[in-house]
């Protein structure tokens, strides 16, 4: 967390924070199930102000072949930035940060899908960032899953994401750029509500361990909101008024 | 071993039947380009943004405008740099990692496009003479590959600049530092327009679309300015073109030219 | 094509069966981590060092310590950077070559560790507000693997920060030089301690050796702070963990964290 | 174009150009055939004060061979500027302007190679300029069509290559550098004199549609004296006295 | 050699060096045979300040199987310094120079591991440089040879190394960092002691031809001395009281 | 897998077969290298320049002379950096792409024969200390091969010094300004040549051809300077020397070299 000092007020008197939702209240969300022509399977998130997209390719041959497997299908992820998708115009080269979320996503989405259904094979889900504005990982897990959903991939469950985290010393839900900035702590969680598992889950900050256990709570708690609106989205393109 | 596959060789068999009775696979005209669609600030986070669809060739185009140090001997300009990337989920083709000489092309001929058109005043984009000048920064990324990215990323990349907003920045201690309020639109002089022809068999046709594009003998992409010149041309493919077909393409060029202009004013409009 | 061996198979089986009897293959505790040795100013020249063998994984980490220039935005604040590396000589597998996603995981992952516990004072290390600053940088490199790289590179780094010796810097015709005699000790808050623990079936283990490692299907790393705070924690593996699993290894980690940071305590007395 | 501004004349009032020539002059131009002893065929060109060295492997096999094409050869061509070939030192690494280069010199030639003559092979370019001077691009597709010719690759015609452009408001031949640095228009054509085809074309400035057809004829005419040219340096190799 | 003026007495009145050491006399050496467990072979040098780790796997296979030699066993060698080991913090980048030095190295082992007795598959030898002092390419090779024993490769002699050259305008044995950087030369040699072969010759610095030949020859003496060092590692993990 | 070819293995039995009779291949003498030409000037637009051809080995080295910043610790000194590149057009084993470390070692043994001889008095070419200083880039470029590239890029490098002017910088407003008319030549205090002897058998040979070096068990590169000593060498190949041919080939390049000395001068004179 950059603890950085601010006069920005993260939660005023009447527990309203900055940006005018109360502490349990996730951003404005919307999934949007396919839109891609080529891809086999797509989704599209606006998460607050994050704009993702994400397109999945799959089951299909893998190249070189000694990277296959004969017992399982493999899942490859790569999460991207476009360069113009943070303030300071971002270095096309893929950074670090991109590989550690590439996989860390991954690992995530893997407990969901069923691999071993198609061994020798792979499924790739490739995530653009358009828009970035904190807590990009969940809203891409989020939109992942709706792709691979989209694409006909058999799953186990759909890994739902949010974040849960801590700023004037509270446990709040959904954490944006400025209370990422500012605040104490940013704890983002994947989560496959029907199966009561956890698949994503990374901490920075300093918490309590009273506190460790209501952050984790709080974000199961958005995770399930999240998993209502990718049903929906689901629900909308294959039994709605079709693809808008 | 690569091998032209004997679908692509039937395809490319009927496009061309079909051109032999003056008709298109899907129904155009041959000098008639596809449905543009622009949404401008699809990215309101960036400085300016475009979303372009053209038929279903799909691009974005964020512009980002920062201050940065001058190139040696052009101290008195601005900067300008587009780029271009396919995405992975553009098509299950497109592989990642460095760009191959395709897309690299691809990105220099859109910058040149814009560059030799002279569309942004550099000499308006100056902070301190030699010292620091605004860099605008056009970045196109392909979501959805059908043909002809050519045209869709210069009218992405257009459509962007025009709907840009550059801030305003002054020296203070030899620093470029924000003045709050001093927001304005980015100097524009003209809207260039590129349009790009595939040569098949005999015949040029006007943006070809995929399967098109996978049957063309040669290309041609020519950028054409608000004043009706041509500006910029880049001929592409393994085949060549006769000294007439080069004329017509620059003729066909301007004519086309002239109408995705209007699109891209009324986009232009539209989005204010 | 790769399929997971017979043999690793057959290993995973004997683990889980042990852990059905409560058992271990090396015969520790599920919550016992192995024996843990630290020898610190293992490389006298750098600013700090140390050698940590957890098990028969061994770290060798250096730190050192020189001006840079701040981050942007970062004026008052000092640099801390850690690296991890797998050297060939560790394991017949490792390659040669830029690191792989599991390397620049374990990087972050020991970096964040002791970055999120504010572990080094930041502010004290300004040479000059937004102009120099002193930059700690601990580079971490593996010379045998036997499983659980997390833990031994956080400890080797921070064990080679608790050893550090900061040379004085003052700023002189803008110019950061060195002043002599004015080498201090590290400014440090805390004691982080990273815990990583593996779930194989529905155990729980601390400190995974190299055969349980292959053989777990989910990890979770925690570390906690010298107050007994959680401050930084990361999951990983193709499982995934229940709510219960993820509040026991909380506690597990801080318990077990406050015996190892009794160990990183002795050893930077032992070697004063 | 650079477009800047600049106290040298162009053209003076006797339309006679910077460097003393004529407007639909080209600059000095020597080209030889052969001279490198391990390339199946070479070229070396003087133009203007452009230094360039072509050297032409194959047919040969392809490594790795999924790159082979089983219906046809193919052509493979590198343009490389050495470190010392232009003003200031040259980084080493290929830059993006040569990666396109080398692909639009390549796309020149292949309608002059018959590479279906010799299907799974290639047949590798590789073009050195030593010295530059503005219009690189011309005299090395001009000097690689002779060092194809010389390593006996069956051709339909040689490619001649020669840029027309604009400067001083006049459409000229053969632009040169400080006619580039300071012009208002630069076209590069490759031509097949025999074929009647151009296989190159590029422009950067800005032509009104008369000055573009007049610029095109105006490159057309360059190339066909470059086209003498090529043909005497194989004829004097060939069924001269011999090498010099 | 750098050739920098300094204020420091390389040689003193009585002959004695910087460091307290005499012309011929080399700097405190300690070898141990093994102590790494996954290597096949491993060998730990201390060199002056030197401290230099190796680590051997092989023979074993080759990959990609093109890079085999039917006909002999192939030897690699990377020399790797960590980030720490020198002042100013290094890169982690493989520098030219390292290039180089694996290069060497290998070449230096190349005419004492009897690689036809192995054929089609490869030896690793891999040195990491914890700590660098000067003369880091003989220490390594040095404990190179050791590693290679230690691994049961067959060898026709074990390569013992030591650096000569010349400061204060003495020839002196084993020339530590100071000198190096204010030295007038410095000539790193390799040496097979019984069957009397120089495998490792570099120099950097200007030498007479006698001194050049007294270079030589101190060289030499140093490298008998670190080989009876070499020969007492093997016999205390082998014959003594069993690895500390 | 590669395997030595059988002709290579009945090429190096020839050349081991005449050797014997004191014989070489090309009926060369065994102390005696091949024909040498020097063009210099090559590349007139370069500072300097020198087209160089050593038997069949040809080599393009040209210079480039511009104010550059000093290395750390180094304000009072020029800057010298060598380089050596093999073209693909040079022999049909080349690849593109970054060098390999044959290409790194020639290079940089090409540049220490000249930096360890003190060719250029690099405390001449300083502009502003610890500033700006003066860079000489040499720049070798392999275009035909045979062989002996060490002493054939050596030869070229020095011959292109030796032709080389320096235009001269002054300290404008703290930038390196151009004076104009101040050109001179770049400062040399000895003229480097480097011999390079290879070892088939017992036999020593100087400047192998392209076959024998083909057919070496080991090679020796030494530079000696004007006054006949010798100030850098490097062993290369799966060979040994013993200590009487170490000795021997230093003074085989002591006497090679003074006759190449020599027509490297005679190249300089005839090319002013």
């Amino acid at each position: 967390m950059g603890g950085r000092d601010t006069a920005l007020v993260l939660l005023d008197e009447n527990g309203i924070r900055c940006d005018g939702r109360k502490v349990d209240e996730p951003r404005r969300i919307m999934i949007k199930a396919g839109g891609l022509k080529n891809a086999d399977g797509s989704a599209y998130i606006e998460f607050g102000d994050n704009k993702i997209l994400v397109g999945v390719f799959g089951p299909r041959d893998v190249h070189p072949k000694h990277m296959s497997n004969t017992d399982t299908g493999i899942l490859r992820v790569r999460y991207h930035m476009e360069p113009f998708s943070v303030t300071e115009r971002k270095n096309p080269a893929p950074s670090r940060r991109e590989i550690e979320i590439s996989k860390v996503i991954k690992e995530a989405l893997e407990p969901a899908v069923m691999l071993d259904k198609f061994p020798r094979t792979a499924v790739d889900v490739f995530i653009e960032v358009l828009q970035a504005d904190g807590g990009t990982r969940c809203a891409a897990l989020s939109a992942a899953s709706v792709a691979l959903a989209d694409a006909g991939i058999p799953m186990r469950d759909m890994v739902a994401a949010c974040a849960a985290g801590k700023a004037a010393d509270t446990i709040i839900l959904d954490v944006n750029n400025e209370e990422d900035q500012a605040g104490q702590a940013d704890m983002p969680i994947g989560y496959m509500p029907s199966l009561e598992k956890i698949t994503l889950l990374q901490l920075d900050g300093v918490l309590t361990p009273a506190e460790y256990k209501k952050c984790v709570e709080t974000g199961i708690h958005g995770c399930k909101i999240v998993y209502e609106l990718q049903k929906k989205a689901l629900t909308e393109k294959y039994f709605g008024n079709g693809e808008k | 071993m690569t091998s032209t596959s004997v679908i692509d060789e039937l395809k490319k068999f009927q496009i061309l039947e079909l051109l032999e009775q003056g008709k298109r696979v899907d129904g155009r005209a041959l000098d008639e380009p596809r449905k543009l669609i622009i949404e401008i600030n699809a990215i309101p986070k960036a400085n300016g943004s475009a979303r372009v669809r053209l038929g279903d060739s799909e691009v974005v185009c964020g512009v980002k405008i920062q201050p940065d140090r001058p190139f040696p001997d052009m101290g008195e300009k601005g900067i300008f740099i587009c780029t271009a990337e396919l995405l992975p989920l553009s098509h299950p083709s497109v592989e990642t990692g460095p760009p191959g000489p395709d897309v690299i092309e691809l990105a220099r001929v859109v910058d040149r496009g814009i560059r030799e058109s002279h569309m942004i005043d550099l000499s308006q984009l100056v902070i301190e003479k030699n010292k620091s000048v605004v860099g605008v920064f056009a970045d196109n990324v392909v979501v959805d590959y059908d043909g002809n990215l050519f045209d869709a990323c210069a009218y992405a990349a257009t459509a962007a600049i025009l709907s840009s907003k550059t801030p305003k920045w002054e020296m203070k201690n030899d620093v470029p530092t924000l003045v709050e309020g001093g927001e304005s639109s980015v100097p524009v002089t003209t809207i260039p327009v590129s349009v790009t022809m595939g040569k098949i068999g005999n015949y040029i046709i006007v943006d070809p679309n995929g399967d098109e594009w996978n049957s063309m003998d040669a290309r041609i992409t020519i950028t054409t300015d608000s004043n009706g010149n041509i500006c910029a041309l880049q001929k592409g493919g393994n085949g060549g073109f006769s000294f007439d077909e080069v004329i017509k393409c620059g003729e066909i060029s301007v004519k086309v030219g002239s109408k995705i202009r209007e699109k891209l004013k009324q986009a232009k409009e539209g989005g204010q």
